[in-house]
């Protein structure tokens, strides 16, 4: 038993100033609820007629569910690009989302100046190679030892040369991901079951397919091969990777080419899903609250918690949304994950928060 | 009671009567682990306190039960005849404890100065409109608590480094002006965490000086942990002995020595 | 090389305690004032005055906020555009509900509502730090951006959903509307982030700068020292929502003069502003004002600055060349100075002062 | 130049009333202390000094009696000076750092009545002595901490003896008394004693009268033109008559105002905020400060470091002229201005002397090199000869005569005639009344005709400037009849920033050889550069970069020797470098830092002999004491070299001249 010593966490609600606040959000919540509400119908609308709604029409439950599920497989994988980097060198990389849509980019561009779409797809983890090469040389090796927020800066520093970067040689206009040269199935298979039509669009199908395929090969890769035990080794400790004859700057390059490749796929899916442009950037920050629930070191943590967030803030957006005129889907993740917080302040599967003295 | 007369070199004559803070069946559990099982000493005001004991023995868990840092899952701390199932950290502080760290935990980014002048915050009362004017009342309180934490600063003999920022001063000085902190809350006990671990013999001599200053001159009550012995055995008038959470053994340092629990658990191996 | 301070002894403490112990500082201090409050106004055309004096107050007004919070509390934000909003739409609201009161009055209420709002998003911070605490703020920024759109209310209704900036004088002087001349606005500009800024550097060398440093530093030797952490927390939330919310005030009534507000705050200020701190140092208020400067400038520099000296670049790849500038500026300020600009100043002026001794 | 005593205040106290009325609120005293610099102005100082007094009287101190003050520069302790002159008793000040052997010497010597000490450290320096002390009945202290619990029937805290004085002059009756004990000193009363550190035997006790201190301080604020408005620092030790001169006679004459460091080792930024405007210096303080400067400037960039000697250069050709008032070509000025811009006003600042109106060096022979620099960057520095026995002055330099090799012209009112053997005596209203309890010791110092003989040899140059070779006992001989002054050949290596210490050794012998100390700074810093390993000084001291540096200094000396007249037989021609620095604790230095030449030359004796028998090498073991107060056996193997000698260029010996 060492002196240092973890501090048993005080009772959250213990705090009346948190108490207050809670309170106060909620109240805020109701009001601008109210406001679009006839006041006399706002309990009615809020807590009894959208369970009304899943009861009575199980098949628009199943639809969105399935389409929270398959955004949330996104967003997993995202949080998977993070998740790789955090655990091998402590980065917290703001850059994941940029590093989707360059990754995405790229591929569309290449195709577009007439280079074949499989050639380009490896020409595309070539210049992720690079990316991950250069980052390392660049930035990271002179920044070794420097406080983990300066780190963090970092990423956003990498995040806005590669905006620039991006614009600058394929234009900020969105493009069409080239998802038929790529074999990717088009059209939609109608299922009828709960007593009515669910469309499973099979691009969402694939995407949820390829994304378990990635997580399952990951698996393997960091359970059974030597550069495998060996970073998950540096998440321990950095010495312990030496000794595996892997050097840390060589960790470095293989971990963002890793996070590289995740990020290439994870820009063909949504690219298929939707177009290719910088608005994924807004949508790769959805990553955050994910990381937020499955812990920032956690792989399984990354999946649960994307999927959580998927489908939580479809039904929300869909079951809920109407109540204050839509698009709560832009806000409704943080705020889950928010909630999350207060209660289990180191994630879902997050190591335990150490207070020292 | 050691009351000794007075003399020309110094020794004090010892007023350690009342007790001032007494911990009455602690137990401390992380998880499944217990830090401190069912252990009870009690501080007498105006006395200084050795707690010592093997690595991982609870002693600075202790200390952070008494301060509040850490909730004991039971027993009782009695402060000033208040009788507390848990202490909370800010109110420990108002009610005048205050502490130094094992490793030293100044705010690095602030000067010596400003790091003595937190200690004064709790006595600080000036509202913040004052404070956004800077001027006025707000100012008078800076100027007199400046006059204080000067004070402290001459006492401790920290005046060349008054400006400069605490992180990049040698740890025998962070040490010092940690211990600076600590005094400019005018604390009634004062908990220090190995105050001389990593100094050498030099520092060593000055902070026990200053140790027994503070205790004499501002008759403040001092609990410290250290291992140095000889230290512990000049310094201290009563020790406590913890082992494994334990306590094995209370007493004046001339019993503690004698007594076989601790040289077996201790002593023995210390030497 | 220009400090003598041989005979500059302080007998109080108050001369001791100020915030410019040195002549040459007081000195350098009365002409920038000087330069800020006269020269600027008197020589500067009506281009430069509008937008790049104006867009960097509100910037500095702005990243001093921030840098409350995170620079002097070590709280990350990436919602500092959703609290300038609240600050725009508070003052808009105020100037429905009040037209008969001064608009600078109201700006300056204004920020109290982003203070409070501040306050309800920061509650979270007594429980998680770091990284997390970024997340929460992220909610802020999307929630509060969506409400922006959302909650008509915040617009009186009108069918654009913008903010219409309605004409207010002082004396008969226009000091908004499309008649104010960009010399009045700025002059009430300068003004504000005068005496706000004056306000912070009151604030951060007292009890309660120090508070909010010890909390940075070190939160649970702070706890113990008896300062109260959730209150100081919740302070430096309050007054640097403030700061923002005056400064967003400012944005819409005093520089863009209306305007699509929703899309204005949006996270990308955030970041920006963010950056601001960071390079301008965090920590530091004057680095405030270098960081607020030099990324305020910047693009319209490049936007300007390069057609001029013949380099040929569209406005389009101007901002692309402007986005891989400030990301690889902020690469190489980590890696040479991670304490930024106000270092870099501190440094510069140690050396004036040992000069010509190295150190 | 007339004595302008007035006829009122002819004592110190006298003078502090004067100063409380005419310049009440004027500021007097200034001490750094908790941070900021305290103030008291001469109104308030009068007042604690009569209270002062008051306290002193009532603890029963009487005419005559003497009061060791002990301590560093303290405002109360400069106070505690003029109360007890107040009440006719006579202030001792005595060297704080003195061991307590050395303190119960002088303080017994003394028969003080009273100690008027600074801090614990001191009172419990006195009390481990008090046995010896038949005389002492109290002792005050300045700094309570840590003497709370001592006991208090003879010690008393200054501050509480001057309230109970100030409480008891509220009676009308009490004040009146007080004031007659004032009124009845006499400038002809014994007004101090300051006992100097002889380089040999025990220190002696020079007795000075009211009238001589203030002659003396009137002498200097008349030669310089000091007045109220001028800052002076007081670091040096108020047992060295210099201090008593400048920080408190002057002060009280010309009524400017005092400034006490914080602590010693602050003195250097404590100067520069003060921004004294009249300083007073021993060389070896000039001397580490562009010791310092060198060895940062080293570090300095490659540019900045090639500026700075091109403006140095510079100053070097055209600075001391344009401080003297000659002609300067308008080039030269125009680049002197930018050099003040860019260095010279800067290196002042940073030394703390931007508002420096002079500053005087004296205790030894300054390095002209060091002189002229000090000079060249515009800061008025002159050079003093002076002596406890006389009040300190007896040679100056007035402006625009200013030489590095000589000390200037007779003082006002100084006489001087050079005896037969070349030795230097002096006669003026300044000189001393006599050694304390030693006539013997007097009568061997004064002259019938009431000249003093100061000890030291000298001669007269042609502009009537006095030059003073060495100690006239110590300019010897060597076997073959050539002049030998030691001190002279330590004094030229010194110039070298490189060589701390030199002891010259040749009395009588074949030849002159040299013991030389590396100073570990700016050796240690050109280690660095070169790449030169080293653990230890005494690795440092041997190593054989180190002594080829060295020997081209010795080199260098010993050409400028051989175009020197009647210097050319004292040319080095062996020498070793000591594995150990020279300590006072060791007694190897006096504590103002001068060589013990006969001691080091017992301690040393094989090393001496190896300088002597052609050895190469030589083994030598010396006791010492670290720091505190520990004894240890230092063994170590000295390396001996040969130097290169010259032939001789100048013929004949000139007789010194005469003054008229």
């Amino acid at each position: 038993m060492s002196d240092i010593a973890t501090r048993p966490a005080p009772s959250l609600l213990a705090s009346p100033m948190v108490r207050f606040g809670l309170i106060l959000v909620a109240i805020l919540l109701a009001i601008a609820i109210g406001v679009r509400l006839d006041p006399t119908n706002t309990l009615y609308a809020i807590f009894v007629d959208p369970f009304q709604q899943m009861v009575q029409a199980p098949d628009l439950l199943a639809q969105t569910v399935w389409e929270g599920l398959v955004s949330g497989v996104l967003y997993a994988l995202i949080a998977l690009g993070f998740v790789l980097i955090f655990k091998a060198s402590g980065v917290f990389n703001f850059a994941q989302g940029i590093m989707v849509v360059f990754a995405a980019l790229t591929l569309v561009g290449l195709y577009e100046k007439g280079v074949p779409a499989f050639l380009a797809v490896i020409i595309t983890l070539g210049v992720m190679f690079a990316l991950a090469v250069t980052i390392e040389r660049v930035v990271l090796r002179p920044l070794v030892n420097q406080p983990d927020i300066i780190l963090f800066m970092a990423t956003f520093g990498i995040t806005y040369f590669l905006i620039g970067f991006g614009e600058a040689l394929f234009g900020g206009n969105p493009k069409q991901m080239i998802a038929d040269q790529l074999w990717l199935p088009r059209g939609a298979i109608d299922l009828k079951i709960l007593g009515g039509l669910v469309t499973l669009q099979k691009i969402d199908i694939a995407a949820a397919v390829i994304a378990s395929l990635m997580i399952l090969l990951l698996a393997l890769f960091f359970q059974y091969t030597r550069i495998g035990r060996a970073l998950r080794a540096v998440a321990d400790s950095h010495k312990a990777a030496l000794s595996v004859g892997i050097s840390l700057n060589q960790i470095w390059v293989i971990v963002w080419f890793t996070a590289g490749i995740v990020a290439l796929i994870t820009g063909i899916m949504w690219g298929a899903r939707s177009d290719v442009s910088f608005a994924l950037e807004i949508v790769a920050l959805k990553a955050l609250p994910v990381l937020i629930l499955g812990g920032f070191t956690s792989i399984p943590g990354a999946i649960v918690g994307g999927l959580i967030i998927g489908i939580g803030e479809k039904i929300g957006e869909f079951y809920w949304g109407p109540l204050v005129g839509g698009g709560i889907e832009s806000w409704l993740a943080y705020f889950i994950a928010l909630a999350f917080l207060l209660f289990r302040p180191q994630g879902l599967f997050g190591d335990k928060i150490i207070e020292r003295i | 009671m050691n009351a000794e007369p007075m003399t020309m070199t110094g020794t004090p004559i010892r007023d350690t009567g009342e007790v001032l803070l007494s911990v009455e069946a602690i137990s401390l559990r992380f998880g499944g682990v217990k830090a401190i099982s069912d252990v009870s000493f009690d501080i007498r005001k105006g006395e200084i306190r050795a707690i010592i004991g093997p690595n991982g023995a609870g002693k600075t868990s202790m200390l952070n039960c008494i301060n509040g840092f850490y909730q004991p899952q039971e027993g009782r701390i009695v402060f000033k005849g208040e009788r507390r199932a848990k202490m909370r950290p800010h109110r420990a502080a108002a009610g005048g404890i205050a502490r130094t760290f094992q490793n030293v935990a100044l705010f690095k980014g602030m000067s010596t100065l400003d790091n003595i002048m937190t200690g004064r915050t709790l006595k600080m009362k000036k509202g913040f409109f004052w404070q956004a004017l800077r001027h006025g009342p707000a100012m008078q309180e800076e100027i007199a608590h400046r006059r204080v934490v000067e004070d402290i600063i001459d006492f401790l003999q920290i005046e060349h480094i008054r400006k400069l920022p605490v992180g990049k001063l040698p740890y025998g000085l962070q040490k010092r002006v940690e211990l600076g902190r600590a005094l400019a809350m005018e604390p009634e006990l004062l908990l220090l965490d190995e105050p001389m671990a990593g100094m050498n013999l030099e520092e060593k001599e000055d902070m026990c000086r200053f140790i027994l200053d503070v205790n004499q001159q501002f008759g403040t009550t001092i609990a410290l942990i250290e291992h140095d012995m000889g230290v512990v055995m000049d310094l201290s008038d009563r020790v406590v002995v913890l082992e494994y959470g334990r306590k094995i053994a209370d007493g004046t340092p001339d019993e503690v020595k004698a007594n076989q629990a601790v040289i077996d658990a201790y002593l023995g191996v210390a030497h | 090389m220009f400090y003598r301070e041989a005979g500059q002894y302080k007998s109080t403490y108050a001369s001791d305690m100020a915030v410019f112990p040195l002549r040459e500082d007081r000195i350098g201090i009365a002409v920038i004032l000087a330069v800020a409050f006269v020269a600027i106004p008197f020589f500067g055309s009506d281009f430069f005055i509008a937008s790049v004096m104006i867009p960097f107050l509100v910037f500095s007004l702005a990243a001093i906020g921030l840098n409350i919070l995170t620079g002097y509390t070590g709280l990350i934000s990436l919602g500092t555009a959703a609290f300038m909003g609240v600050g725009a739409y508070g003052c808009y609201k105020l100037t429905t509900l009040f037209p008969g009161v001064n608009i600078i009055v109201l700006i300056l209420l204004s920020g109290l509502f982003s203070a409070g709002i501040g306050v309800l998003f920061g509650l979270p911070s007594l429980r998680i730090k770091g990284f997390y605490l970024a997340v929460a703020t992220l909610a802020a920024q999307f929630f509060l951006q969506w409400c922006f759109v959302r909650v008509p209310w915040l617009f009186n209704y009108n069918a654009s959903g913008s903010i219409e900036v309605p004409q207010r004088t002082l004396f008969d002087i226009p000091l908004t509307g499309a008649s104010a001349s960009p010399e009045t606005r700025y002059f009430v500009c300068l003004g504000i982030v005068v005496t706000l800024t004056w306000f912070a550097s009151n604030l951060v060398h007292g009890k309660l700068g120090r508070s909010w440093m010890a909390v940075r530093d070190m939160d649970i030797a702070a706890e113990l020292m008896g300062i109260k952490l959730l209150n100081a927390k919740l302070m430096a939330f309050a007054v640097s929502s403030y700061f923002a919310g005056v400064a967003g005030a400012m944005m819409i009534f005093l520089w863009y003069g209306g305007g699509e507000a929703a899309d204005v705050f949006s996270i990308r200020l955030s970041f920006n502003i963010l950056f601001m701190v960071i390079i301008g140092g965090l920590g530091s208020l004057l680095g405030s004002f270098f960081g607020a400067a030099f990324l305020s400038i910047l693009p319209t520099a490049l936007k300007f600055g390069l057609p001029a000296l013949g380099v040929p670049i569209g406005g389009a790849t101007a901002e692309h060349v402007t986005f891989m500038l400030v990301g690889a500026l902020i690469i190489i300020f980590l890696i040479a100075e991670p304490h930024g600009l106000a270092r870099l100043w501190q440094i510069g002026k140690q050396k004036l002062r040992t000069w010509p001794f190295p150190y | 130049m007339a004595s302008g005593i007035e006829g009122r205040a002819d004592t110190f106290p006298k003078l502090l009333m004067r100063n409380a009325r005419d310049r009440a609120g004027r500021i007097a005293f200034r001490h750094k202390d908790l941070g900021i610099w305290q103030s008291w102005n001469w109104a308030e100082v009068a007042e604690q000094v009569r209270g002062f007094a008051q306290g002193l009287k009532q603890l029963g101190l009487k005419r005559g009696e003497k009061v060791a003050i002990v301590g560093y520069n303290r405002p109360r302790l400069y106070w505690s000076m003029c109360a007890a002159q107040w009440l006719g008793a006579v202030p001792v000040p005595v060297y704080a750092d003195s061991v307590a052997d050395e303190m119960a010497y002088v303080l017994d010597h003394a028969e003080a009545a009273f100690a008027v000490v600074q801090d614990q450290e001191q009172v419990d320096k006195i009390l481990s002595i008090t046995d010896r002390l038949p005389h002492l009945r109290q002792m005050l202290y300045d700094e309570p901490r840590g003497l709370r619990d001592y006991d208090h029937a003879t010690l008393h805290a200054i501050e509480s003896v001057i309230a109970d004085g100030a409480g008891a002059l509220r009676e009308q009756a009490a004040a009146e008394v007080l004031d007659r004990e004032m009124a009845a000193g006499q400038g002809s009363d014994l007004g101090i004693i300051l006992y100097t550190s002889g380089t040999t035997g025990r220190p002696k006790g020079v007795m000075l009268s009211h009238t001589n201190v203030i002659v003396a301080a009137e002498i200097g604020c008349s030669f310089d033109g000091l007045s109220e408005t001028d800052e002076v620092i007081a670091y040096l030790p108020i047992a060295w008559v210099g201090d008593h001169v400048f920080s408190y006679a002057q002060a009280m004459l010309a009524g400017f105002c005092v400034n006490c460091p914080e602590s010693p080792e602050t003195v250097i930024d404590d100067r520069r905020e003060v921004g004294t405007t009249y300083a007073f210096a021993p060389p070896r303080v000039f001397e580490t400060m562009l010791t310092l400067t060198m060895v940062r400037m080293e570090d300095a960039g490659a540019l900045k470091r090639r500026m700075f000697h091109y403006f140095l250069d510079v100053a070097k050709r055209y600075g001391e002229q344009i401080l003297n008032g000659e002609s300067v070509p308008l080039k030269g000025r125009l680049l002197y201005k930018l050099g003040d811009l860019l260095v010279y006003g800067p290196l002042r600042n940073r030394f703390g002397l931007t508002n420096i109106k002079v500053g005087y060096t004296a205790g030894e022979a300054i390095g002209p090199e060091l002189f002229r620099f000090y000079r060249s960057i515009g800061v008025n520095l002159k050079q003093l000869y002076g002596q406890t026995e006389a009040g300190v002055y007896i040679t100056m330099q007035p402006n625009g005569e200013i030489k590095a090799d000589t000390v200037g012209r007779p003082a006002p009112l100084v006489e001087i005639r050079i005896d037969d053997n070349g030795e230097v005596l002096y006669r003026s209203p300044s000189i001393f009344g006599g050694y304390y309890k030693d006539p013997e010791k007097t009568a061997e110092t004064m002259t019938a005709d009431g000249f003093v003989r100061s000890g030291d040899a000298g001669f007269f140059d042609e502009g009537g400037h006095l030059k003073i070779i060495d100690r006239a006992k110590d300019v010897g001989k060597l076997a073959g009849g050539e002049l030998f002054p030691p001190k002279y050949l330590e004094n030229k290596l010194k110039f070298y920033p490189n060589i701390k210490e030199a002891v010259a050794f040749g009395q009588g012998r074949d030849y002159a050889t040299v013991a030389i100390n590396i100073d570990l700074t700016a050796v240690g810093n050109w280690a660095e550069r070169n790449n030169v390993v080293y653990a230890s000084y005494q690795e440092l001291a041997g190593h054989d970069l180190v002594y080829d540096m060295i020997a081209r200094h010795v080199d260098e000396v010993n050409r400028s020797l051989a175009a020197e007249p009647m210097m050319g037989g004292a040319q080095i021609q062996r020498f070793l470098i000591l594995h150990k620095e020279l300590d006072a604790d060791d007694g190897e230095l006096t504590r103002t830092q001068k060589v013990r030449r006969g001691f080091i030359a017992e301690r040393y004796a094989p090393l001496v002999a190896a300088l002597y028998d052609g050895s190469r090498i030589a083994d030598i073991s010396t006791e010492v004491t670290f720091e505190d107060g520990r004894k240890g056996v230092i063994s170590a193997r000295v390396k001996v070299r040969d130097a290169r000698t010259y032939p001789v260029t100048t013929e004949g010996a000139p007789a010194p001249a005469r003054a008229a």
